[in-house]
């Protein structure tokens, strides 16, 4: 909050509310999806993005529905901050007809084509190509798209992105790199498997390289902006470390997780930094908008999630014709 | 005899070989004090410390590589490859430098390393979460390929692997860990090579992998019931395929069907269908089926995924077809 | 008609896409200037420049990321891989990213790109620089595998690959490069999934992949010498298989031989060879036999390399043998 | 030879005159290999190794037998260095069975395990992995040899290096990566396929690193035998960028070679910094053997490469019967 605070205020009020909004339809999505799983009735498992929030919408609140971005594992976020709606997205989670991608993908896959979402992805690193691959696309095509490769520290191990980073910064690509730092891979800290620095790593090969808060998400929105707008200019690319951190476990059934960080360390992110928390008080504080209207905002949101999910627990599966359809496109 | 989990029999067999041979050690992700996602491995960090259960980054192609340098150098390490669908990543450590080492160097430098890794759909994982990519590596030689189809099997072919002087590569089916099966307490090792016939029928040979074992199996079950004998054989290793006892059994039943989980075309099923038909052709009363996954990315939706696997009663309708003729001339 | 080598053809058919369609360009390490170590894209960067025909640092696994990238948002890569033993280190970005967009995504997503690669032993470049690795791809759903068997097809093919909207992967014989044959002036596509009969005969069926057709044709012409009427059959891409033409041919001839330069075990022959004895086997009267290459890595040594794949006069000899009966209870 | 003088000279003459004797064996064995291809008595292609010879000799005479090493497709200079002989090495270039490899290697694949080379490889990078294995048994079995990677700069395009720096690092492996930086790979220069900086990359991770005149054998034998030493004490994993040159082309076939660099850029490294002319100066500047003893040397170099040449040459090729061999290990 405090570092929040400190930015150089805005005056549009509207886009500060808009990333409000997203953020907590962010954290509201990942609540009703873990309600799912808990109560059994959503197939596999997944991974929440609640605490990260800020990470994903400070940065596609700073796109537009052409320039792309590639997902993960732990997708949600992405997906919802770069424009999907809950009932498609629900719709996915249950495996159902009507979600993005037919309920052929799942959490893991989840894809929203429309608004430049290339894609969750299952493989850890798995889209650091496609995302760079986009880049060179523009580039070529002499389009302004510039596109956004989310991955997260654990990725950094994956040899593919010192591979696709070197082209980039070859080619000088309209990419940028966003590593979202939450101090975990799975059940290990970043220091046991990261040597060095990440960010040196990205240095090394010319990328110009910044860490920011990503609990504050002006901070990462201003930063955004300003490198996308670079990247447009044939700047790029460019790497973001975004320092930030996971409020469940790895994914919704790693619940016993003392043996590998601690309730306390998760009590201080939860109360001290979360980035929904900080920002609201900032929105009050800046008189842009009342505790009564932020209220208001929230049960509407919750109200949208319960019918999404309600929707999509109706909602037909896909035919069994459908089980070897799009194998190849016409 | 006291029953354990597939989960425990493959911990057993590592912690056995880790008492014996100190240089036998493990490298993955999130074996040590985690266990890996599965909690396959549990308990043996605490055991052997982590110098020999090792965590590793998410670099599946340079940890596998690790493995291939310690292997020629004089270790035996046990990789952990989380899903099998992450094969893929490493075939190039795999095939082009652990399966070709001993040939290339005229036999003077081996790779004694183990890939454990996993197959097999139905657990709502999706496209990359999902494969069952044994017929990839089948296809290498240099290359043992080992199929564990109940915990038994799991502990004696992961025991003879971590002995084996090759690289091999075991799939553990990831929906068979939490099945029981009796396992002596005594040690025993399961040789490669030697199919084990579960099931003797005279009808129909069921030639199944993996969790196709008990696909096969409950079809044999219900086939009784109609009066049709079927023999269950689980080759137990796909390389090397122990031919033998295959075509031994398809020359008393004259007709087979050959069940695996990956998918159906260029897959495992096919090579075994192949020898069948080269070596017992004349004995053949019917032409020899294959049941492999369809050839479709495996879909998350559950409506959709379970029509993906070969099931029992899928295999039931075939035998009996098979048996009654009514495959003649289907093309 | 003129003649071109099938290295001429493969430029040509590249520069008159890459005409066609200004999305269509080329990544691969020293694809330019260089023109690639096999010289078979010389010319196309003055035509096309740079940014059309890019050279790439040694980074298979990005540069094939790169093209999925750039094929699901609006271009068509053709991208070239130098060796096809380097399919190893592009898997997961072939199997796990561009196989699986289209069907993972619901129909949204696409992913028209063409890799590019080679195949063919015998030119003495050892275990890590001869390899067939088609196999592995055709069990891919969601791949396309193209052999071109001569310049004819490879120009054919590729026009057809460029313009399909799903991967494709066309493996063209390196030691073919040089090979001429007829090639029309004027546009023409070979569609997939077509085999074509290169020689028709009575008797028996050769199956042949790529270079393996003209040790198929050798053969059938040596045979007809004979009196055996050998029918030479192409199918052209494996992946669709053209499984109506195979099966109308064995269904005349009764006798059928599968060739192709991969490894023989979990290779290309056993499933086509399976679809033979699962649909026309009351057709038959021999085993379908099939001829792959030896399951050994591929030697260095010139007087063990040529032992390891099948040549004609191994053909003459398997037909024989099948013509005369003599295969009968082999086992 | 101007830089090799101002070094410190050793007392120890014999450990020169050896180091010298090997950079000659290898460029003998190298013009004999050449010739070998020119008169197509060389089944397939080969990759000389001719310039680089220093930095094998430098690296190969500060480690032991016990020391390991991996090799390129660039291999015969290492092999040679690592202590192999002439015989086995033409006869495994010939594939005859007397070859280190039973004819199965070539040129791409030998190996010479009793002097700890565990073999060129023919996948660039490929083994990056294996060295770093090899290191990694060392450390696991309290055992106190180094093992040194070899790889071109075009090699540091391969996602792997990344991968396997980082387990080196974060695990103090005893293990030296040792990049023979000369300027190209294939046909094209290393600066259009290098952003930003090769040590820079190493350094990232916490590596260690060095650049060094990979045309001055001693600087490089200097530089190594202090990373060796402080290597076995758990001070590793380093890094070396050894700055070379090719004489050759990329392979033997690469004859015509002036579109990607010229006669004048050859020329120039040829008859200013060559290694062995440079070393030679200065033995005989500080005494340590006179023009006829290295004459007398290079001539019985040259004798031994014709006998083992024709040696090759008559030696049988392996067995039929070996086809199948060595598939599997018993
Ligand atoms: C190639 C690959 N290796 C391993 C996994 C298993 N896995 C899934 S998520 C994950 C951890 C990823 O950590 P990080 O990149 O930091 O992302 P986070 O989960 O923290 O958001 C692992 C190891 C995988 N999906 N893909
Ligand atoms: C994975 C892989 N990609 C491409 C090649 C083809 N190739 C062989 S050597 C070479 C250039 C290597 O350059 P560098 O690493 O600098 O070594 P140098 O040849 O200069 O010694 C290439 C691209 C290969 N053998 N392996
Ligand atoms: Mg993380
Ligand atoms: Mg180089």
């Amino acid at each position: 909050m405090a570092k929040a605070a400190t930015k150089k205020t805005k005056s549009n009020a509207d886009d500060y509310l808009r990333m409000y909004r997203q953020m907590v339809r962010i954290r509201t999505f990942e609540d009703n999806a873990n309600q799912l799983y808990l109560s059994a009735k959503m197939p596999g498992l997944t991974h929440m993005y609640s605490g990260e929030e800020a990470v994903a919408v400070g940065i596609c609140e700073a796109l537009t529905d052409d320039d792309r971005i590639t997902s993960t594992h732990r997708g949600h976020g992405h997906c919802v901050a770069k424009g999907a709606e809950f009932k498609e997205m629900f719709c996915e989670l249950l495996g159902k007809a009507e979600g993005y991608c037919r309920g052929k993908g799942g959490s893991m896959h989840i894809a929203d084509q429309s608004h430049g979402n290339l894609g969750a992805n299952a493989i850890v690193g798995g889209s650091m190509g496609i995302a760079t691959g986009s880049a060179l696309r523009a580039k070529l095509q002499g389009s302004d798209d510039v596109t956004v490769c989310f991955f997260g520290d654990g990725a950094t191990a994956q040899g593919l992105w010192y591979e696709v980073m070197n082209m980039a910064a070859l080619w000088k690509l309209p990419v940028i790199y966003a590593c979202e730092n939450n101090g975990y891979s799975e059940y290990t800290k970043t220091e046991e498997i990261a040597a060095g620095s990440i960010m040196a790593r990205a240095e090394a090969f010319g990328i110009e390289s910044h860490q920011v808060d990503g609990q504050d998400v002006l901070a990462v929105n201003e930063l955004t902006q300003k490198l996308v707008a670079r990247a447009r200019k044939g700047e790029g690319p460019f790497f973001m470390e975004l320092m930030t951190y996971r409020y469940h476990g790895h994914h919704v059934g790693d619940i016993n997780r003392e043996y590998y960080r601690s309730k306390d360390e998760e009590k201080d992110w939860k109360d001290n930094r979360d980035p929904i928390i900080r920002f609201r008080a900032y929105l009050v504080e800046q008189g842009i908008a009342t505790e009564e209207e932020i209220e208001a905002m929230n049960a509407e949101i919750e109200t949208d999630a319960a019918e999404a999910v309600a929707y999509a627990e109706k909602a037909p599966y896909p035919p069994a014709n459908e089980v070897d359809m799009h194998v190849y496109a016409d | 005899m006291r029953e354990i989990t597939l989960s425990q029999a493959v911990n057993e067999a590592l912690a056995e070989e880790m008492r014996r041979d100190e240089t036998v050690f493990i490298l993955g992700e999130d074996v040590a004090e985690a266990g890996t996602p599965f909690k396959v491995l549990s308990g043996l960090v605490e055991e052997f410390g982590t110098d020999r259960v090792i965590d590793t980054p998410i670099s599946e192609p340079g940890f596998v590589g690790l493995a291939v340098g310690a292997a020629m150098t004089g270790a035996r390490p046990v990789v952990d490859l989380m899903f099998g669908d992450f094969i893929y990543l490493v075939m190039d450590q795999l095939c082009n430098q652990a399966a070709k080492q001993h040939y290339m160097s005229g036999g003077k430098l081996q790779v004694p390393m183990v890939l454990r890794t996993n197959m097999g759909a139905t657990r709502r994982s999706a496209a990359q979460h999902s494969q069952s990519l044994q017929a990839l590596v089948a296809h290498i030689p240099g290359l043992k390929v080992a199929m564990p189809s109940s915990a038994y099997e799991a502990k004696g072919l992961m025991k003879t692997a971590i002995r084996d002087n090759n690289p091999v590569v075991i799939f553990e089916d990831k929906l068979m860990y939490q099945d029981k099966a009796p396992v002596p307490e005594e040690e025993y090792l399961i040789p490669f090579g030697e199919a084990n016939v579960k099931r003797e029928g005279r009808d129909i040979t069921l030639i199944a992998t993996s969790s196709m074992v008990q696909v096969a199996e409950k079809a044999a079950v219900m086939l009784a019931k109609e009066g049709i004998e079927a023999e269950v054989i689980d080759p137990r290793t796909i390389v090397p395929l122990d031919e033998e006892t295959l075509l031994e059994s398809v020359k008393k039943t004259s007709r087979a069907i050959v069940i695996d989980e990956g998918h159906q075309s260029y897959g495992v099923t096919a090579e075994i269908a192949s020898r069948l038909n080269e070596k017992v052709f004349y004995h053949l009363d019917a032409p020899v089926l294959r049941m492999g996954a369809m050839d479709v990315p495996v879909p998350f939706s559950p409506a959709l995924e379970d029509l993906t696997v070969p099931t029992p009663e899928g295999v039931v309708e075939n035998a009996r077809k098979l048996c009654a003729g009514e495959m003649i001339h289907a093309a």
